[in-house]
C-alpha cells in the first residue's frame, strides 16, 4: 500500500491542487517546511512565556495589563498568580522540548534533506510522513487548548510528576482539564514521532542511491538516522506512561497514586500506586530526549563546519561512532535525574558511572571539531558562525554535566538554577544554534533565495552573547543554592542576589528581541532575497547537485550515482577545491578518510 | 435554572414589598445564647514561622479558631438561622466581606444569603489562595496576590462548607450560604438575636463547625420575643 | 569577523570564570558532618570542569583567529596526529576524570546513604504537605501515635491525623512548624508526604531528599553549629511551591531540652 | 529503486499476471516496506515492554491481589493461532500462483477468525464486569484491561489490512504487491506472538 503511495506521489505528474501541494502534501520537502513553521510558532510562543515568567519573577507585583486580557484568573488586575506562573512554566517546557527541540533539528531538516542527501525521491512512506506531521499538529493544538479552558494549563511542570499530575483538580488550578490535555497531547505526539522515526529508519536503510554506502552518508544524515533509532525507543515508552497517567486521572486506576493521600482536605480514593514508576518511565524517555534534541544539531554542525573549513574532518568515522555511543549510552543514564528521589542509593551510583562515561564520546566529538579547525581555510558566514557558536555552547553546557553526574554533588545542586543553566545551554541553546546554522546554510536550497548575511551576523552576535549573559549566571546562582521553579523569591536568603536575576531578565528580553531580526530575515529573504545558485557554498553532498529550490521529485527523474565520501574538500588536482559526491571525477588522494 | 431563581427572587421581592406596605411588621424576635457542656479541646497556637510577614503581626501566636469559647461556657462562631418556616428573602444589595489579614480569615465564619455577592480581599503582603470546598455548589480555587482587586463571587444553593487557603494550611474558615435574612453568628458571649420575624412557626438551627448542628421549634405570635438556648456537647479531643 | 569571534570567545571564557575565581558566589557555610566531603568534591570538579571549559574556549578562539578568512589558496594543514590524538586525549583526560570523580569521589554519598543512623539518634518525623512542613517529636513516652489520613483536620491543627481520643501514644506527641534539634547530636528524619511529592533541602546541611508519597524514607544528619537555617522545598508540588518552607533551629543541648518541655506543656 | 518509481500505475498492473507484477517490484522497493514493518514491530514490542516493567514495579505493592482469567481467553488464543495458519495457507496459494479468489478466500477466513478473537476478548471483558471486576477495581484488573485493550487495538489495525487484502484478492480479483501481503502477514503473526506473551504474563502475574 505504501508502495502504491510512493508511485501515486511521484510516478505521474507533479502533485496538483492547493491542498495536495501545500497542506496535505506527500512531498517530504513540504512536510519538512511545515514542521519548521510549526517549530517557529512554538519557539516564539515559548520565548514570550519565558519573558513573562522572568518579568514576574523579578518584579512579582508588576502589573502586566495585556496578560489580564488574556487570562483573568491567571492575572487578576494584571498581576500574575503563583499558579499561572507554573502554568507558563509547564507550557514553556513542553512547547520547547517537544515542539521545538524535537521538531526543528530532527523532523524539519531531517524530512527535507535526509531523502535528498541519500539520493532518494521521497521518504519510504510518504503517507505516514504526512500523517506524522498532521498528528504532531493536532498534538500542538490540543496542548494550546489548555490556554483557553477556564482552569488554564497544568501547573506540574513539563515532567508532570505523579501524584501531583495524576490526582486531578484537588492538586490545584489547571490540574483538572489542563493536565488531561497535556497528557492527551503528549500521547498523540508520541504516535506522531514513532511514525516519523519509523519512516526515517526505513528510508535510510532502503532508499539510498546507487553507491551511497552507509559510510558515504553525510554526517547529518547519520545524526538523523541515529536520532530516529533513539526516538523509536524513547517515545514507545513515553506513550504507555501517558496512557496510564490518563487512566489514573479519569478511570480511577492507581498506577501512580498511592493510598492515604489527603489533598485539599480530601482523602484521595486510590491505593498502592507508585510515584517513582512515573519518574522511571518518564526519564527513560526524558534523558534520550535530550539527545534527540542535540544529536541532529551535532550532525548539522559537522556538515556545515566541514564545508566552511574547506577540508575534511579529522575523521568522519569517529564522529559517527561517537554519536552512536552517545545514543547507546543515553539509555543507561536516566536515573541521574532521580538521585535524590528516593531511588535505591546503590542504583544512583550505577547510573552515575555511565553518565560520566557519556562525556568521553562528547569530548571526542569536541576535540575532532577543534582539531579539524586547525590548518583549515575557515570561511566565516552566518552559518559557520552559528556552527562555531554551537561548539562553544556545547562545551559550556557540557562541563556542568560533570557536577550533576555525581550523586554526592547532586545532593546539593539538584533542582537549583545550576541545573537550569546546564540543560538550557547544552540542550536548548546548543541545539537551537544547530537549527540556526542549518537555516542559514540550507535556506538558499529550500527557497531558492539567499538570506541576508549582515542581518544573519547581527542575529548571531545578539544571540551568542545574549545566551551567555542569560545562562552563565544561572550556574553561579545554583552554586549558592538558588532553587528553581519559584515564581518569586520570598525568603531573605535570596535578597542579595535578585540583582543577578534582574540582569538575566533584561538579557533575556534583549536576546529575545534579537530573534525578531532572524524572523524578519526569514520573511524578507524568502521574497526579496538574492536568487540562490544551485550550489552557493561549493558544497559536495547531493542536495547541492540539484536546482534551488529542488523540483517536486528532487532529482528530476534522474538517478544520482555516488562515487565518493561526502566531504571531498581541498582535493588536490581537481578543478575546484572540492569534488561532489555524484561527480565521476577520479580523486587522486582522498584527504581525510 | 437561572430563570427559575429569578422568579423565586422576584416573588420574594413581592412578599417583602407587601409586608413593607403593611407598615412596620409585627416583628417578633427569637434571641438567646449558645453554650457548651463538658471540656472543649484546648486550642493550640498557630505556628506561622513559614510566613514571616504574617508571624510578625502577632506578639503571641494566635490560637486555632475551631472552638472559640467565652465566659460562662458560651460558644462563639455558631451560625443560628431559620431553617424552616420563613420564606426565601430578597437578595441583599450589599456584599458580604471576607478578609484575609495576618494569615487568618476575618470573620472565621461568614454567613450570607443565596446569590448575595461576597467580596474576598487580601490585606496581607503575601499571596493567598482561596479554596472553598462546597459539596453541592460550584467549586473554585483562586489565588490572590497582594494588591490585587477583591474577588467577587456568588453561591446559588444554600449550604454550609469550609474554606481553606492552599498556601497556608492553618487558614480555615467557613461559608454559610442561607436562604433567608434571619440569621446570626454568635460572637463574644455566644449571644444571638433574630429580629423582625412575622408571626409563624419556625425551625431554628444552630450550626457549629466541629460540634455539628441542633434545631428547635419556635412559634411566634404577634410581636412577642422568645428566648432559647442551644447547648452543645464539647469533646476534649 | 573571525578575529572578532576569537576575541569574544576569550572574553567569554575569562568573564565566565571570573565570578568563580573571585569567590563572588561562595557556598553557604557548611554546618554538617558530611558536608565537607561534598564541598571538596564540588571544588575539585569545579577545577577540572573550569579548566576544560576555559581551555576549550581558548583553543577554539586560537584556531578561529589563526585560520578564519585566510587569503585565497593558502596551504591546508592537517592536525598533527589526526583523529588518533583527539580520541586518545579524550579517553585519557576524561577517562581519568571520570574514574576520579565517579568512582573515588562518592564518600559523601556513602556517608549519607550507606551508613545507617546511630541508635542514639533523635528521631523526628517530618511531614511535607501543600505547602508547609510539620515536625513531630515522640514526646515523653518516646512513641509516635499512628497516622490516620481520615483524621487529618488542619483547621484544628491536627496535621498528622492523630487520634488522641483513642490512642495514648498520640496524646503526648509534640507537633511543631519548626525543626528544632540539638547541636552535635545525630538526628534521623522519618520523611512522610501527606499529599504529593515534596523535597527537604537545607543548603547549610548539604542535604536534599525527596518525599515520595506512599514511601516513607529516612535521612540522618548531624548539625555542628547553632543557629536558624532555612528548609525549602525543591520538588514542584503545586501553586504554593515557592512559599513552602520552614526553619531548622539548631540549639544547644539544654535549650533543646527546655524547648521540649515548653512544647509538652501546651 | 527508480525503476520501481517508473512502474506503471496500479490499475494497469492489475491487468498483468502475478509473477510479472511481482517482477515490477525492485529489490530495493521490497526491502523498503519490509524493514518498515520490522521497525514498527520493534516499536510496538518496546511499548509493551514498558507496560510489562510497569506491571513488575506495581506488583511489589501491598494491594496486589489475584485475578482469575476468564477461560474464554484460551478459546480466543486458538482463534488467533488458527488465523495465523490460514494466512500462511493463503500466502502459499499466492506463491504457488493459484487463483487469487482461492487466496482471497483464505484471507477472508483469517479475517473472520480475527474478528472472532476480538469478539471473544470483548466477551472476556463482559465476564469480568459480571463478576464486578472493573478497570479500577484493583491493580490486577487495571493491568488486565489495559494490556488486553492495547493489544486489541493493534489487532484491529491488522484486521483493516486483512480486509483490504481480502477485498483486493477476492472481490476485485486483482494483483497485489507481494510486499504488502508479506508485511501484513508479518504484522499478523506478530500479533499472535504478542498475544501469547501477554496471556502468559497475565496468567503468571495477575
Amino acid at each position: 500500500m505504501q508502495e502504491g503511495s510512493v508511485q501515486e506521489a511521484h510516478v505521474h505528474a507533479p502533485p496538483g491542487g492547493f491542498l495536495r501541494k501545500y497542506v496535505f502534501s506527500l512531498d517530504h520537502k513540504v512536510i519538512g517546511k511545515q514542521y519548521y513553521a510549526l517549530a517557529l510558532v512554538a519557539v516564539f510562543t515559548g520565548m514570550i512565556l519565558s519573558w513573562l515568567m522572568r518579568i514576574h519573577m523579578v518584579w512579582p507585583n508588576a502589573k502586566i495589563p495585556l496578560l489580564e486580557l488574556f487570562s483573568k484568573n491567571g492575572a487578576p488586575g494584571g498581576v500574575m498568580t503563583p499558579e499561572y506562573y507554573l502554568s507558563l512554566l509547564t507550557m514553556h517546557g513542553t512547547l520547547m522540548v517537544f515542539f521545538v527541540l524535537t521538531n526543528a533539528p530532527f523532523a524539519a531538516f531531517g524530512n527535507y534533506f535526509l531523502p535528498i542527501q541519500i539520493g532518494a525521491e521521497d521518504m519510504a512512506f510518504p503517507r505516514f510522513n504526512m500523517m506524522s506531521f498532521w498528528t504532531t499538529f493536532v498534538a500542538w493544538v490540543v496542548l494550546m487548548l489548555a490556554f483557553f479552558i477556564p482552569d488554564g494549563p497544568p501547573i506540574a511542570g513539563w515532567t508532570e510528576y505523579a501524584p501531583l499530575s495524576a490526582v486531578g483538580k484537588d492538586a490545584g488550578p489547571g490540574m483538572q482539564w489542563g493536565a488531561s490535555l497535556w497528557g492527551i497531547s503528549i500521547a498523540i505526539f508520541c504516535v506522531a514521532s514513532l511514525l516519523g522515526a519509523l519512516n526515517f529508519i526505513a528510508t535510510t536503510l532502503d532508499l539510498r542511491a546507487k553507491g551511497m554506502t552507509l559510510m558515504r552518508m553525510p554526517l547529518c544524515t547519520w545524526a538523523w538516522f541515529i536520532t530516529s533509532c533513539i526516538a523509536l525507543l524513547a517515545f514507545a515508552v513515553l506513550f504507555p506512561a501517558c496512557i496510564l497517567l490518563i487512566l489514573d486521572r479519569h478511570a480511577g486506576t492507581s498506577f501512580f497514586i498511592p493510598g492515604g493521600l489527603v489533598i485539599s482536605d480530601r482523602l484521595q480514593p486510590h491505593s498502592g500506586g507508585s510515584p517513582l514508576l512515573w519518574q522511571h518511565l518518564f526519564w527513560f524517555f526524558g534523558h534520550p530526549e535530550v539527545y534527540i534534541a542535540i544529536l541532529p544539531s551535532m550532525g548539522i554542525v559537522s556538515h556545515i563546519l566541514v564545508n566552511s573549513m574547506r577540508k575534511p574532518l579529522l575523521s568522519a568515522r569517529v564522529v559517527i561512532y561517537s554519536m552512536m555511543s552517545i545514543g547507546f549510552l543515553s539509555y543507561m543514564v536516566w536515573g541521574h535525574h532521580m538521585f535524590v528521589s528516593g531511588m535505591n542509593p546503590m542504583s544512583s551510583l550505577a547510573f552515575s558511572f555511565p553518565t560520566l562515561t557519556i562525556t568521553i564520546p562528547a569530548t571526542v566529538l569536541t576535540l575532532i571539531w577543534l582539531g579539524s579547525l586547525y590548518g583549515s581555510n575557515l570561511q566565516i558566514n552566518s552559518a559557520s558562525l552559528f556552527a562555531l557558536g554551537f561548539i562553544s555552547m556545547f562545551v559550556a553546557g557540557g562541563v556542568s554535566g560533570f557536577f550533576l553526574a555525581q550523586p554526592s554533588i547532586d545532593i546539593y545542586l539538584h533542582a537549583t538554577y545550576f541545573v537550569v543553566g546546564h540543560f538550557h545551554l547544552v540542550m536548548g541553546v546548543a541545539s537551537l544554534f544547530g537549527v540556526f546554522a542549518g537555516t542559514y546554510f540550507w535556506f538558499p536550497k529550500m527557497t531558492g533565495r539567499m538570506m541576508s548575511e549582515p542581518l544573519g551576523k547581527l542575529h548571531f552576535w545578539i544571540t551568542f552573547v545574549g545566551a551567555y549573559c542569560i545562562f552563565m549566571p544561572f550556574h553561579y546562582l545554583g552554586l549558592i543554592g538558588n532553587v528553581r521553579r519559584y515564581q518569586s523569591f520570598v525568603d531573605d536568603f535570596m535578597a542579595p542576589y535578585i540583582g543577578w536575576h534582574k540582569f538575566v531578565t533584561i538579557a533575556a528580553l534583549i536576546t529575545g528581541a534579537g530573534q525578531l531580526v532572524f524572523l524578519y530575515n526569514l520573511i524578507y529573504s524568502r521574497f526579496k532575497g538574492r536568487p540562490a545558485p544551485e550550489n552557493p557554498w561549493n558544497a559536495t553532498s547531493l542536495e547541492w547537485s540539484i536546482p534551488s529550490p529542488p523540483p517536486w521529485n528532487n532529482f528530476g527523474g534522474k538517478h544520482p550515482i555516488v562515487y565518493h565520501d561526502p566531504y571531498q574538500y581541498g582535493v588536490k588536482g581537481s578543478k575546484g577545491d572540492f569534488v561532489m559526491q555524484d561527480s565521476p571525477e577520479h580523486v587522486v588522494a582522498a584527504s581525510g578518510d | 435554572m437561572g430563570t427559575k431563581q429569578a422568579v423565586v427572587v422576584g416573588l420574594a421581592m413581592l412578599v417583602v414589598a407587601a409586608t413593607a406596605k403593611a407598615g412596620p411588621p409585627a416583628g417578633g424576635t427569637i434571641s438567646g445564647k449558645v453554650t457548651y457542656e463538658g471540656t472543649p479541646a484546648k486550642m493550640k497556637p498557630i505556628d506561622m514561622s513559614k510566613e514571616p510577614s504574617c508571624a510578625k503581626m502577632y506578639t503571641t501566636p494566635p490560637l486555632a479558631e475551631t472552638v472559640v469559647t467565652g465566659a460562662g461556657n458560651t460558644l462563639e462562631n455558631v451560625v443560628v438561622y431559620i431553617s424552616a418556616g420563613a420564606p426565601d428573602d430578597a437578595v441583599p444589595s450589599t456584599a458580604a466581606v471576607f478578609t484575609q489579614k495576618g494569615c487568618r480569615y476575618i470573620p472565621h465564619v461568614l454567613a450570607f444569603q443565596v446569590n448575595q455577592e461576597i467580596k474576598i480581599q487580601n490585606e496581607d503582603q503575601t499571596s493567598h489562595n482561596i479554596h472553598p470546598l462546597p459539596k453541592i455548589n460550584r467549586e473554585w480555587n483562586k489565588s490572590q496576590p497582594p494588591g490585587t482587586p477583591a474577588i467577587s463571587e456568588k453561591y446559588d444553593k444554600a449550604e454550609i462548607f469550609p474554606v481553606k487557603c492552599n498556601v497556608h494550611p492553618w487558614m480555615h474558615g467557613n461559608f454559610a450560604v442561607l436562604k433567608n435574612s434571619h440569621y446570626a453568628v454568635t460572637g463574644d458571649g455566644g449571644a444571638f438575636s433574630l429580629p423582625n420575624l412575622p408571626p409563624g412557626k419556625y425551625t431554628v438551627t444552630a450550626w457549629h463547625e466541629s460540634y455539628g448542628d441542633q434545631t428547635q421549634e419556635v412559634t411566634i405570635s404577634g410581636s412577642e420575643s422568645k428566648t432559647i438556648t442551644f447547648v452543645f456537647k464539647a469533646k476534649p479531643y | 569577523m573571525g578575529k572578532l569571534l576569537a576575541i569574544v570567545l576569550v572574553l567569554i571564557a575569562v568573564l565566565s570564570a571570573y565570578p568563580i575565581v573571585a569567590h563572588m558566589f561562595v557556598l553557604p557555610e557548611d554546618i554538617s558532618t558530611h558536608g565537607h566531603a561534598i564541598d571538596d568534591q564540588l571544588h575539585e570538579t569545579m577545577l577540572e570542569a573550569g579548566l576544560s571549559f576555559v581551555g576549550a574556549q581558548i583553543v577554539l578562539a586560537v584556531f578561529v583567529w589563526g585560520f578564519a578568512d585566510r587569503k585565497k589558496g593558502s596551504q591546508l594543514k592537517n592536525f598533527p596526529g589526526g583523529a588518533k590524538v583527539a580520541v586518545i586525549a579524550a579517553f585519557v583526560l576524561v577517562g581519568t576524570e571520570v574514574l576520579a570523580l565517579g568512582v573515588l569521589g562518592q564518600e559523601a554519598w556513602a556517608e549519607v546513604y550507606f551508613t545507617p543512623a546511630k541508635p542514639n539518634a533523635i528521631q523526628v518525623q517530618v511531614q511535607a504537605e501543600q505547602f508547609a512542613y510539620y515536625f513531630r517529636y515522640a514526646g515523653p513516652d518516646g512513641k509516635f501515635g499512628a497516622i490516620h489520613p481520615d483524621k487529618i483536620d488542619e483547621g484544628n491543627q491536627n496535621y498528622f491525623g492523630l487520634d488522641p481520643a483513642n490512642e495514648v501514644e498520640a496524646r503526648d506527641d509534640i507537633v511543631s512548624g519548626e525543626l528544632v534539634v540539638p547541636v552535635n547530636r545525630e538526628v534521623q528524619l522519618l520523611m512522610h508526604a501527606k499529599d504529593v511529592g515534596h523535597s527537604f533541602y537545607v543548603r547549610e546541611l548539604r542535604l536534599q531528599q525527596d518525599f515520595v508519597p506512599g514511601l516513607d524514607l529516612s535521612v540522618h544528619f548531624t548539625a555542628t553549629k547553632t543557629g536558624k537555617y532555612e528548609i525549602v522545598c525543591t520538588q514542584l508540588c503545586g501553586l504554593g511551591h515557592y512559599n513552602m518552607k520552614a526553619y531548622l533551629n539548631v540549639m544547644s543541648e539544654e535549650d533543646y531540652e527546655k524547648w521540649l518541655k515548653e512544647q509538652a506543656a501546651q | 529503486m527508480s525503476s520501481s518509481i517508473a512502474a506503471p500505475i496500479s490499475s494497469q498492473a492489475n491487468a498483468l499476471p502475478p509473477n510479472e507484477a511481482a517482477a515490477r517490484v525492485t529489490p530495493s522497493a521490497r526491502r523498503t516496506s519490509s524493514s518498515g514493518i520490522w521497525v514498527g514491530v520493534f516499536a510496538i514490542t518496546m511499548s509493551f515492554a514498558a507496560f510489562t516493567s510497569a506491571l513488575f514495579v506495581r506488583e511489589g505493592t501491598a494491594d496486589w491481589s489475584h485475578l482469575v482469567l476468564p477461560p474464554i481467553l484460551y478459546v480466543n488464543t486458538l482463534f488467533l493461532l488458527a488465523s495465523s495458519g490460514t494466512l500462511e495457507i493463503a500466502r502459499r496459494n499466492l506463491r504457488a500462483g493459484a487463483g487469487m479468489p482461492k487466496a482471497g478466500a483464505w484471507v477472508a477466513l483469517t479475517l473472520l477468525l480475527g474478528l472472532g478473537f476480538c469478539a471473544g476478548q470483548y466477551r472476556a471483558w463482559l465476564d469480568l464486569r459480571e463478576q464486578g471486576i472493573y478497570l479500577a477495581t484493583h491493580p490486577n484488573s487495571s493491568f488486565f484491561y489495559v494490556l488486553t485493550s492495547m493489544h486489541a487495538l493493534h489487532v484491529l489495525a491488522g484486521l483493516l489490512a486483512l480486509a483490504y487484502l481480502a477485498y483486493r484478492l477476492a472481490i476485485k480479483q486483482c494483483v497485489i504487491r507481494r510486499t504488502i501481503f508479506d508485511n501484513t502477514a508479518v504484522y499478523w503473526h506478530f500479533m499472535a506472538v504478542l498475544w501469547i506473551y501477554l496471556l502468559l504474563l497475565c496468567r503468571m502475574k495477575l
